[in-house]
């Protein structure tokens, strides 16, 4: 079917092009960044564009963490129409540079250096048959700790070294009656936080090679076995009403100081933004104990699609203001993320900030940066919600001991392949 | 019919039988419908609390210091992705979207019953059963052909307005979101005018028939003067279905300038970061619900009386 | 007569008679002519689908339709997910979990929907204010009305909450929290949902049966129990079937449900079939596997929904 | 030739044939009613003749035009539906207009011609009203009414006095009849009772399963029933008809028909048919109606064969205007009609008057008369 739609739009576009001598100055954006912060952040780059005379047509879909837009996208490009530029993560835009629907920027990528600046880890999602298929925006890590000092200094707690520590700084929470973990309890929220367990438990060299590469033999070892453990460990220490919670509320829970820390992704830091708080004096961020060196990372990227010729100049325009050192300042800043690209001054970024953008630099040289496979950027979607799913039911009870998790695991991945 | 009205036999001790079953009764009522607007009030309290009552109040709670605030941001201020105007634009999307969709699948359902059953043919029966199971599939596995056909004719579209001027509509995401309606309500639309077609006496076909009237001449003066019950149940039925969509609108008309109200409501509400306004979502979501609402307060009425006359009958 | 004779015929069958002119013959047409576009949009736009689903479930289609047939593996899988399935599967979930809501959702929305439906029939004051208060959840989107429910069932905000600050701490309701019982809280939202409209249908049917047969059975000397149980219900037989085709089809399509109140609850817990098929078709890219969950929920209502066509459109001699 | 004519009209459904050959023919200005038990394809034919359903073989013509394929509306009839089928959503004046409507009548003439039949069948006072704000007899008179502005070449009325109360019935009924007299349209009528085909027509045919039994005036209907079929469904009380056997020889051929705990009576027949006498010693069904059997008195002077015999009488049915008294003969109950002021008692034994020149003999095997 896609040969066919290729076809219909090549014609579609060839008549286009006929009936436009004038370029489009348009850029038609699908995103399902809706919510106040993002939507501000997002705003820097089509006040870019409208600067350099291209308007902006938005379309949204929230929902589901893109789950809605991205079912909207596939029904988009089924019909053949393509939006300029699509939000989209890790393995999707393989899939869809497979299929033949992306566009080629590797001229401007060249011209622009991307290849230099950008970390390898990301190229591997945003090249295809060494071809530019994706300008990514930002680097999300997930192996983050988010503390609320004034609890932390009532509990007289210290910086978490190991995961025992860390498990010692919970018990302290609990006996202060604060609610020592703040979970929320959907799938990619557990599996997100086990991703920072497993690289705590095995080190970086066991989470590569079972959660990118799937090696069978580091699924089913025993380290994975004890990951579980810690994980079954960690679950005691949240309070009774954590299923279905969005992560967001969990983040206020933290805030306003109901909840003594969060293992989140930095996207929580927005939250802290959002509510005025600074990093040092009203919350403090750590790596997930026993991970500092290494960076589990998830990126969202600006798919570009192939699109008519009249509207390449747009398309062109988007993704060089997407991956400019400015954007990539200005958004990353609002958004709690790091820039996609290493050269960017961190002079803007706070201590947290800061911090995140020298352990990217530090674990792309080293080669510690890892894709999350929560946030489907370790292994194909079929794998990452199999993993999710094992993940998920271990943590409210469907599978009751590690050594059946680690069993489920194995079989799940297995199938899913 | 109405029964139970039985006569009280003995009064005891004051208080008659009667009274205490009329007592049972309403109270009963008043019990289930304090059921069903429960999640109403929640939603109508927090669309006029602040944030702050909303965060440390009670769920259940009057507000304390009532403000219209939520709703005014609602309507004119808060933002649908990057377009920070409310909601009020996306009314008219919806509209212009809902109502054609409704009035083509509605007429179209009421020919289809008038001639499965004043104008039958051999196989009838099948032709009207494989319309009826249409109502069963799940949209979800039609949303990636559809599209592929949507897109299909969009393309053709643009070779019509290449060729003629005129595009004739294919492409565009309204035709297509009112497309995708009448294709997909046919099979409900067509089972409530079968139905009510059904006891309409045939007899009164013939009749036109021998005055002269022809085929549309004969729907349109008698069949569709005398379905006032059936439309009502119909276009109730598919104004709420299709003004509630979430599915098909998002898939084919995510864009701004045709996003129906629910797209841009479930952006408002849906969002996933940043404190969550949920004074100004329930009042957007109130906002978005007024017309469906209004449909249903209104019409109610005509409603009972429309599936009394025919759309409940097997 | 028969009911045969009483329809107008319309194929002709002339037999050695002169033709008749192209004219009439149109006019003969014409109905079939005006009914045709309805079937054929049904054919092509409902009937050829399925038949590019059940296509599907053989090929090994990821992220995208591949039309290279592979095989059944897409069945073996389900079948696994069917009867290996320790700890359960979604899919194993989702199925015992369609049987769960489907019998409970349909079972009690017909009770109560009768239920409210005879006591609103006693000659009720204020009938006009409290129809359109138990049709109304029908009118909203579950978008909208997902975030009440899930507040209100939820232990930290809602009920339980709300009662333990008026004092009743003792009190617990926590199903949407908990993987066992989370199915019926959607239960609970999807009867709040549909229960009202089933009312307006059995309070249709009840208008409409003859007072004079309500009449006769109480001079028979039938209580009113009685008089409900042996004449009412059985009347009212044509509403329980069309209520059911209706229930029946909200229940197969309750997507929205799911995800807006428990967004699947804990560990999948709360899946439907169809929120199945989505997450594979679309989220893990495993468009296979839904279109094969999507052909065994189209058999199933096949097995459940073709009985009863037969039996209500087949031709009844009066 | 005749005004209206069917000839060999077959209709089948699938493999059902619900018109086996039907040749039925009217003058102009007649008054042909179908009359049969339900089922037997009257209102069929009747719509074939309205062209609401199309025939399978045959011929149906109307003043010399065929019109087996033409539309209804082509056909110039009109027709008189048994639920009047008045279109609820108009008024009196819509109905009775709609057809001048569909063809195009200036709005002044249907005007006038409503006015003109409002007249004739005094619903003037009616024209504004809908008609579910009519009494049945209103709206059977709006319904001739919609048919009678037409003035069609061809009436229809199918069963148009079945939804009546007994009274009102009647009261229609001499109304069609005067309306027939007086406009002189030719009219097919549908009914399955036999008194309104006694009473209205010019021609009946009796139908039964598809076919026509008998085609013929009401006399001769009545009197000369072809068989035992028409011979039961028309008159009433109905013809008796017992089972007997024929004795005697040549010409002298005398009827006997057996008694419970008697005799048998002998009953000789003066100018039997001649068939008569192939059937010596057989079983034979005797038909004689009951006003030609009656008490001795009251039995027609001139008649030409009368045979009297003393029977059993069972039961006494005093109806006013006559008396009806039911023996036993044959192992069957036989009325007879006697004068209402004939001295009768039950369980007596009296005298009846049997005219044999009424009388008519059916073979029990095909069922057809004896001629």
């Amino acid at each position: 079917m896609l040969r066919k739609l290729l076809i219909g739009t090549a014609l579609g576009s060839g008549l286009a092009f006929a009936a436009h001598a004038q370029d489009v100055k348009e850029v038609e954006m699908l995103h399902w960044w809706t919510s106040g912060g993002e939507a501000a952040a997002l705003n820097v780059l089509k006040e870019d564009l409208a600067k350099q005379g291209f308007a902006w047509k938005d379309v949204p879909v929230a929902g589901g963490g893109g789950d809605a837009a991205m079912t909207a996208l596939k029904a988009m490009v089924a019909a053949g129409n393509y939006p300029t530029a699509s939000q989209m993560l890790g393995y999707t835009v393989l899939d869809y540079a497979a299929a033949g629907v992306m566009g080629d920027l590797t001229e401007t990528a060249v011209k622009e250096g991307w290849d230099k600046s950008v970390p390898a880890a990301l190229q591997k999602f945003s090249v295809y048959d060494g071809k530019w298929v994706a300008a990514p925006v930002n680097v999300h890590s997930v192996n983050w700790l988010w503390i609320n000092k004034a609890v932390m200094d009532k509990i007289g707690g210290t910086e978490p070294k190991t995961f025992d520590e860390f498990i010692a700084l919970l018990d302290k929470a609990k006996a202060a009656g604060v609610i020592p973990l703040a979970l929320g309890g959907q799938n990619w929220q557990e599996a997100t936080m086990f991703d920072s367990v497993v690289l705590s438990t095995g080190g970086p060299e066991f989470y590569k090679k079972a959660f990118n590469d799937l090696d069978e033999e580091q699924l089913k070892s025993d380290t994975m076995k004890k990951s579980f453990d810690h994980l079954a460990k960690l679950v005691t220490y949240v309070d009774p009403n954590f299923s279905g919670r969005d992560w967001n509320l969990a983040t206020a829970m933290v805030i306003k100081g109901d909840a003594l820390v969060q293992v989140m992704g930095d996207w929580a830091k927005g939250e802290f933004n959002a509510a005025r708080k600074t990093p040092g004096t009203d919350f403090l961020c750590y790596r997930f104990p026993g991970t500092d060196g290494s960076v589990v990372y998830n990126s969202d990227m600006f798919g570009m699609f192939d699109v008519p010729e009249d509207r390449k100049a747009a398309q062109v325009a988007l993704a060089t203001a997407t991956l400019s050192k400015s954007f990539q300042s200005a958004f990353n800043v609002v958004k709690g993320s790091v820039p996609a690209r290493t050269d960017v001054p961190d002079t803007d970024f706070d201590a947290c900030g800061k911090k995140g953008m020298a352990d990217l630099k530090a674990a792309n040289e080293g080669g510690t940066l890892f894709g999350s496979l929560a946030q489907g950027y370790g292994a194909p979607p079929a794998v990452a919600n199999a993993y999710k799913d094992v993940v998920s039911k271990f943590v409210h009870g469907q599978i009751k001991t590690s050594d059946e998790a680690v069993t489920q695991l194995v079989n799940a991945i297995e199938d899913a392949k | 019919m109405s029964v139970i009205a039985t006569p009280a036999r003995q009064s005891t001790g004051g208080i008659s039988a009667r009274t205490v079953n009329r007592i049972v009764v309403y109270g009963l009522l008043a019990l289930f419908a304090l059921f069903y607007l429960m999640p109403l009030f929640v939603m109508l309290v927090t669309s006029f609390k602040t944030m702050d009552e909303i965060q440390n109040g009670n769920m259940l709670a009057l507000p304390q210091a009532p403000t219209f605030e939520p709703w005014l941001k609602a309507w004119g201020e808060t933002c649908v992705g990057l377009t920070c105007a409310g909601i009020k634009g996306y009314f008219w999307n919806s509209i212009k979207m809902v109502v054609p969709a409704v009035l083509i699948s509605t007429l179209l359902g009421a020919i289809n019953g008038y001639v499965l059953t004043k104008w039958r043919f051999r196989g009838h029966t099948v032709v009207f059963g494989l319309m009826l199971f249409a109502c069963f599939i799940p949209f979800q596995s039609v949303l990636l052909p559809m599209a592929t056909i949507l897109g299909s004719l969009g393309r053709f579209g643009v070779t019509l307005r290449n060729a003629t001027g005129f595009s004739f509509g294919l492409g565009n995401p309204t035709v297509n979101l009112v497309f995708v309606h009448v294709v997909y309500g046919l099979g409900f639309t067509t089972l409530f005018f079968r139905n009510y077609y059904e006891a309409f006496p045939t007899e009164l076909v013939k009749a036109a028939q021998v005055d002269g009237a022809s085929f549309f001449q004969i729907f349109r003066r008698i069949m569709l003067p005398n379905s006032m019950p059936i439309f009502v149940v119909t276009v109730i039925y598919q104004f709420t279905n299709i003004w509630n969509d979430f599915l098909f609108a998002s898939a084919y008309a995510g864009t701004g300038d045709a996003m129906p109200m629910t797209v841009a409501l479930n952006n408002v509400v849906n969002t996933s970061t940043g404190v969550v306004e949920y004074n100004v979502n329930m009042a957007a979501a109130m906002i978005a619900a007024l017309p469906t609402l209004l449909v249903y307060v209104v019409a109610g009425r005509y409603f009972v009386r429309g599936l009394m006359a025919g759309a409940v009958k097997g | 007569m028969t009911t045969v004779a009483t329809q107008i015929k319309l194929t002709p069958e002339h037999n050695a008679r002169p033709r008749a002119s192209v004219r009439s013959r149109l006019q003969d047409a014409l109905p079939k002519i005006v009914l045709a576009p309805s079937f054929a949009i049904t054919i092509v736009f409902v009937y050829g689908f399925i038949l590019w689903t059940v296509y599907l479930s053989f090929t090994n289609s990821k992220t995208f339709p591949s039309y290279a047939i592979s095989g059944p593996r897409a069945y073996q899988r389900l079948w696994r997910w069917t009867f290996e399935s320790d700890p359960p599967s979604s899919w194993y979930t989702s199925i015992t979990n369609m049987g769960i809501f489907g019998f409970l959702y349909i079972f009690i929305c017909l009770a109560l929907g009768l239920f409210l439906a005879i006591l609103l029939d006693q000659k009720i004051r204020g009938e006009g204010m409290l129809r359109p208060i138990y049709l109304y959840p029908m009118a909203l989107s579950f978008i909208v009305t997902g975030v009440a429910w899930k507040w209100f069932l939820d232990p930290g905000l809602g009920l339980e909450q709300t009662l333990h600050q008026w004092g009743w701490t003792s009190f617990h309701f926590d199903w949407i929290k908990n993987k066992d019982f989370v199915i019926y809280t959607v239960v609970i939202a999807g009867v709040w949902q549909a229960s009202g409209f089933i009312m307006a249908m059995f309070l249709a049917g009840l208008r409409g049966i003859d007072g004079e047969i309500m009449k006769a059975a109480q001079i028979d000397g039938a209580t009113t129990f009685q008089l409900y149980r042996r004449i009412v219900i059985p009347l009212l037989r044509p509403v329980f079937l069309s209520a059911f085709i209706v229930l029946a089809h909200l229940a197969i399509k309750s997507y929205d449900l799911v995800v807006a109140l428990t967004s699947g609850g804990p560990g999948g817990s709360a899946w439907l079939p169809s929120n199945f098929m989505y997450e594979y078709t679309f989220k893990r890219n495993e468009m296979a596997v839904g279109s094969a969950s999507a052909v065994i929920m189209l058999m199933t209502i096949t097995a459940i929904i073709v009985p009863y066509l037969y039996s209500e459109l087949r031709e009844r001699p009066r | 030739m005749a005004f209206l004519e069917i000839d060999g009209l077959r209709k089948r459904f699938g493999s059902v044939e619900i018109l086996k050959g039907i040749d039925l023919d009217l003058e102009k200005g007649g008054f042909l009613v179908l009359v049969g038990p339900s089922g037997c394809g009257k209102s069929t034919l009747l719509n074939t003749i309205a062209g609401l359903e199309t025939i399978t073989e045959g011929e149906i013509r109307v003043d010399g035009r065929t019109i087996n394929d033409l539309h209804p509306s082509k056909r110039d009839i009109a027709m008189v539906f048994q639920s009047y089928a008045l279109y609820p959503n108009m008024t009196v004046a819509g109905n009775i207009a709609f057809g001048m409507e569909m063809r195009g009548v200036p709005a002044q003439e249907r005007q006038k011609a409503i006015d003109k039949v409002a007249k004739v069948l005094q619903i003037g006072h009616l024209l504004q009203r809908k008609p579910s704000q009519l009494s049945g007899g209103q709206r059977q008179r709006v319904a001739m009414g919609r048919a009678l502005v037409r003035d069609p070449k061809l009436f229809l009325f199918d069963e148009p006095l079945s939804n009546l109360d007994a009274k009102l019935r009647v009261d229609m009924r001499i109304e069609i009849k005067r309306l027939h007299a007086t406009t002189g349209t030719t009219i097919v009528y549908v009914t399955h009772d036999q008194i309104e085909a006694m009473t209205l027509a010019t021609k009946i045919a009796v139908m039964r399963d598809g076919e026509v039994q008998q085609f013929g005036t009401p006399a001769e209907i009545y009197n000369n029933p072809t068989n035992l079929f028409v011979a039961d469904f028309m008159g009433s009380p109905a013809m008796n008809l017992i089972p007997a056997t024929i004795d005697g020889n040549g010409n002298a051929l005398s009827v006997v028909l057996q008694r419970e705990a008697r005799e048998p009576i002998s009953l000789r027949l003066a100018d039997a048919p001649t068939g008569l006498s192939a059937f010596h010693s057989k079983p034979i069904i005797f038909g004689v109606r009951p006003e030609a059997l009656t008490d001795p008195e009251g039995a027609e002077r001139n008649a030409s064969n009368i045979a009297t015999a003393d029977c059993h009488i069972e039961v006494v049915e005093p109806a006013g205007s006559d008396t009806f008294a039911v023996t036993n003969l044959g192992g069957k109950a036989v009325v007879a009609r006697l004068r209402a002021d004939a001295n009768i008692q039950p369980g007596t034994v009296t005298p009846l008057a049997f005219n044999l020149t009424k009388a008519v003999f059916f073979d029990p095997a095909t069922e057809n008369r004896i001629v």
